[in-house]
């Protein structure tokens, strides 16, 4: 199984109307090579989930910056002007989504669960539109599985296997999309022969495609 | 002693030997300052790490080593990183005992607004959602007034960011407890009367045993 | 070669390069002497690897490494180790393209039951449940009478393990596929008539164009 | 934050009637040497939470076959014939539970979540007395929570804060239980001065107190 691609090959993944998924904090963590590509690519209304929207010049700001974004599911987009004016303006819808409930709805998508009960958001506007499941007397919120069509993620090191294992806070959200998605695109910073079977974060076997970065 | 310090000098002591506590954003930082050498107390830092150590000077500016303020930080020795998933199990879980957050308002039930101005402000809510759920100890570290109209309010007005789970208010003039019958001062600033603070909360207080805030 | 050998060449046929596998205790075990050296397979132990090898000889066991049924086993260059949480969430996540699991009954619809005979044999389900529910094919790998009585039912009278989840049942007789339109012969062993399966099975059989089973 | 403690410490965490959950997977990855000194405290009526009932003179089979055990909540009991003699004579009492759902249920204790919507057993005994929920048209099991009083737990190697690795498939299910129990044990089997922070599977603030293997 050869998993190392090319920008021609990785263009070819990508369509209008895409729901993608972007690994990253605030943009560390996040592959801004492939996100270059997105732009690059043109292609319009996707659907993006990501922790944040980014800045206006880095991580998934510059497709929304770019117009290519129809909405946005995020915890926090308030390092990013231009994704407030736009979401104003209503050119963008937003979802915001708790962070941890964030990452446990995508997890419910790659781990195979319906939903998970959480007690975050009860009683506040999150609750929305939501079915509320009472268990052991306490109330919670039925939040359901959130998956995607591509993850576009970063990491730091792949084997020929494409087992990654990334560089401190820059691991995030990174490996929880690499579950979640149809289709599963790492950029990596170095490859090499072997890793160490007890490091690993991400198994192989979620991991589709691999770009390596050019020196 | 600015505000803010004395603020922040305050919410330190609340901290013990090994508790695991998250600082949010702005003011919240400041605490860390103020945490005495003799006593291990964790940082979390929701995006991905235990053991959150001072800021490095430039030369050793790390950019996969972020806060969840996307500034640059350090790991001190025993620390380390994980992903998005395991840092909200982390949290919801109630494995943090003590969460220092900042307020729009905060309300004599404990409940708390932190997130959103409809139509005028709309960051998200990050992870404080879920640290205000998940945290043992919730404190709001907030200047006593914004502008000086009243942070403390006898319902907020906002959306929330949580229903009563807040346990403990610190500002500038006083340290608050939440509590079943209503909101105690317990503590005053000791060059601001009982009155004063009476006049500058829009909340009902309870008033029994008020020390003299360390300043 | 012998019942079970023949079964699990057959099953061996199903699998394509780089499927992500999980073979069950017992007779699915066999499965993996008759994968063809030239693609790679890798083969999942539920209780936290992916990628194990053959049997290591006496003066390489380490018993901190086995397989789901406590025998020793090794690790294949590339594999990699993970906790019981992340395992589950591979199996239950759709990201095991097939498991082989035998059976005490399996029918016509693809229930399968596998884990208990009440008031006589209580073993448990232990990971079989999740496998058949969320890999991507399941195949039933098994002698195709119990002491001359058919496994292969009209419908299950012991406890399911899964309803309607079964893909695929090889037998020493025959292979069949579970479809919509009820359950099919598709090949037969050269040395066992159409008749004498017909006759050995207790469930209605649709049968087409049956070929010879490579044995 | 020193968290070593002796037998002598041990022994006085342990009681009747505890819920204790246990790592380890068929005895692999189980913390025998604490088994051991469970069943020379004597306690009594204890619930058991365990991948399996391990064999009659290995894991928690010891604690099974001295009658020290009211309930067991496990997987699979089939290596132990004691436990399936003391399920017929009426002497202990088994919840068996999908081995992806025990891994499940445990990890919505310690990160704080309602409960879980899994596919796992719908359609079989599994699902009796439980609530069934629908989510995208498809129909699941609300499982719930699970935690326990103490973990006993097994890892290869700490630090002096706590932090854990494990060795191999030894680390199964002993990091989710790590995260579910109000206390929580570690036998280590060596101690080193500092450990990678990309590796650590366990962060010290699951880990109250570790047990050191005595060369």
């Amino acid at each position: 199984m050869h998993k190392t691609i090319d920008k021609q090959a990785f263009m070819a993944l990508l369509d209008d109307n895409q729901r993608i998924a972007v690994g990253g904090f605030m943009a560390c963590g996040t592959p801004e090579t492939l996100i270059d590509w997105v732009v690059e690519s043109g292609v319009k209304d996707l659907t993006i989930i990501c922790n944040d929207a980014g800045f206006t010049d880095r991580g998934v700001g510059k497709l929304i910056a770019g117009d290519q974004v129809k909405k946005l599911i995020a915890s926090h987009i308030g390092l990013n002007p231009e994704a407030g004016a736009r979401m104003s303006a209503g050119t963008l819808s937003v979802e915001l989504v708790p962070q941890g409930t964030l990452a446990e709805r995508i997890r419910a998508h790659g781990a195979g669960l319906g939903g998970i009960l959480t007690p975050t958001g009860v009683g506040t506007i999150v609750e929305s539109g939501k079915r509320l499941i009472e268990t052991n007397d306490k109330r919670y919120i039925l939040e359901l599985p959130l998956g995607a069509d591509l993850a576009l993620i970063e990491a730091e090191t792949t084997d020929h296997k494409g087992n990654l294992v990334y560089d401190k806070t820059a691991r995030n959200f990174n490996p929880v999309m690499a579950t979640a998605a149809t289709k599963v695109v790492a950029y990596v910073h170095q490859t090499v022969d072997m890793l160490d079977p007890e490091i690993i974060v991400t198994p192989h076997v979620f991991v589709d495609h691999i770009v390596e970065e050019v020196a | 002693m600015d505000a803010k310090n004395i603020i922040a000098k305050r919410v330190a002591k609340e901290l013990y030997d090994g508790d695991l506590v998250n600082l949010g954003i702005g003011l919240p930082t400041l605490v860390a300052n103020h945490i005495p050498d003799a006593i291990d107390v964790y940082l979390q830092s929701e995006n991905g790490l235990i053991g959150l150590g001072p800021k490095p000077g430039s030369e050793a500016i790390d950019k996969n080593l972020t806060n969840a303020g996307a500034d640059y930080v350090t790991l001190k020795k025993g620390g380390m990183y994980f992903d998005s998933v395991m840092s909200f199990g982390i949290i919801r879980g109630g494995h943090v005992d003590v969460t220092v957050l900042g307020a729009l308002e905060v309300d004599q039930h404990g409940s708390l607004a932190s997130w959103i101005i409809p139509g005028k402000l709309v960051p998200g809510m990050g992870g404080a959602m879920d640290l205000v759920v998940g945290a043992k100890k919730v404190i709001v570290a907030t200047t006593h007034t914004n502008k000086g109209r009243p942070k403390i309010k006898a319902e907020c007005s906002l959306p929330l960011t949580a229903k009563q789970e807040v346990d403990m208010i610190v500002t500038e003039m006083g340290v608050f407890h939440v509590r079943e019958d209503g909101l105690h001062l317990i503590e005053r600033h000791p060059e601001v009367t009982i009155e004063t603070i009476v006049e500058q909360t829009d909340a009902p207080l309870i008033i029994g045993d008020v020390k003299l805030m360390e300043v």
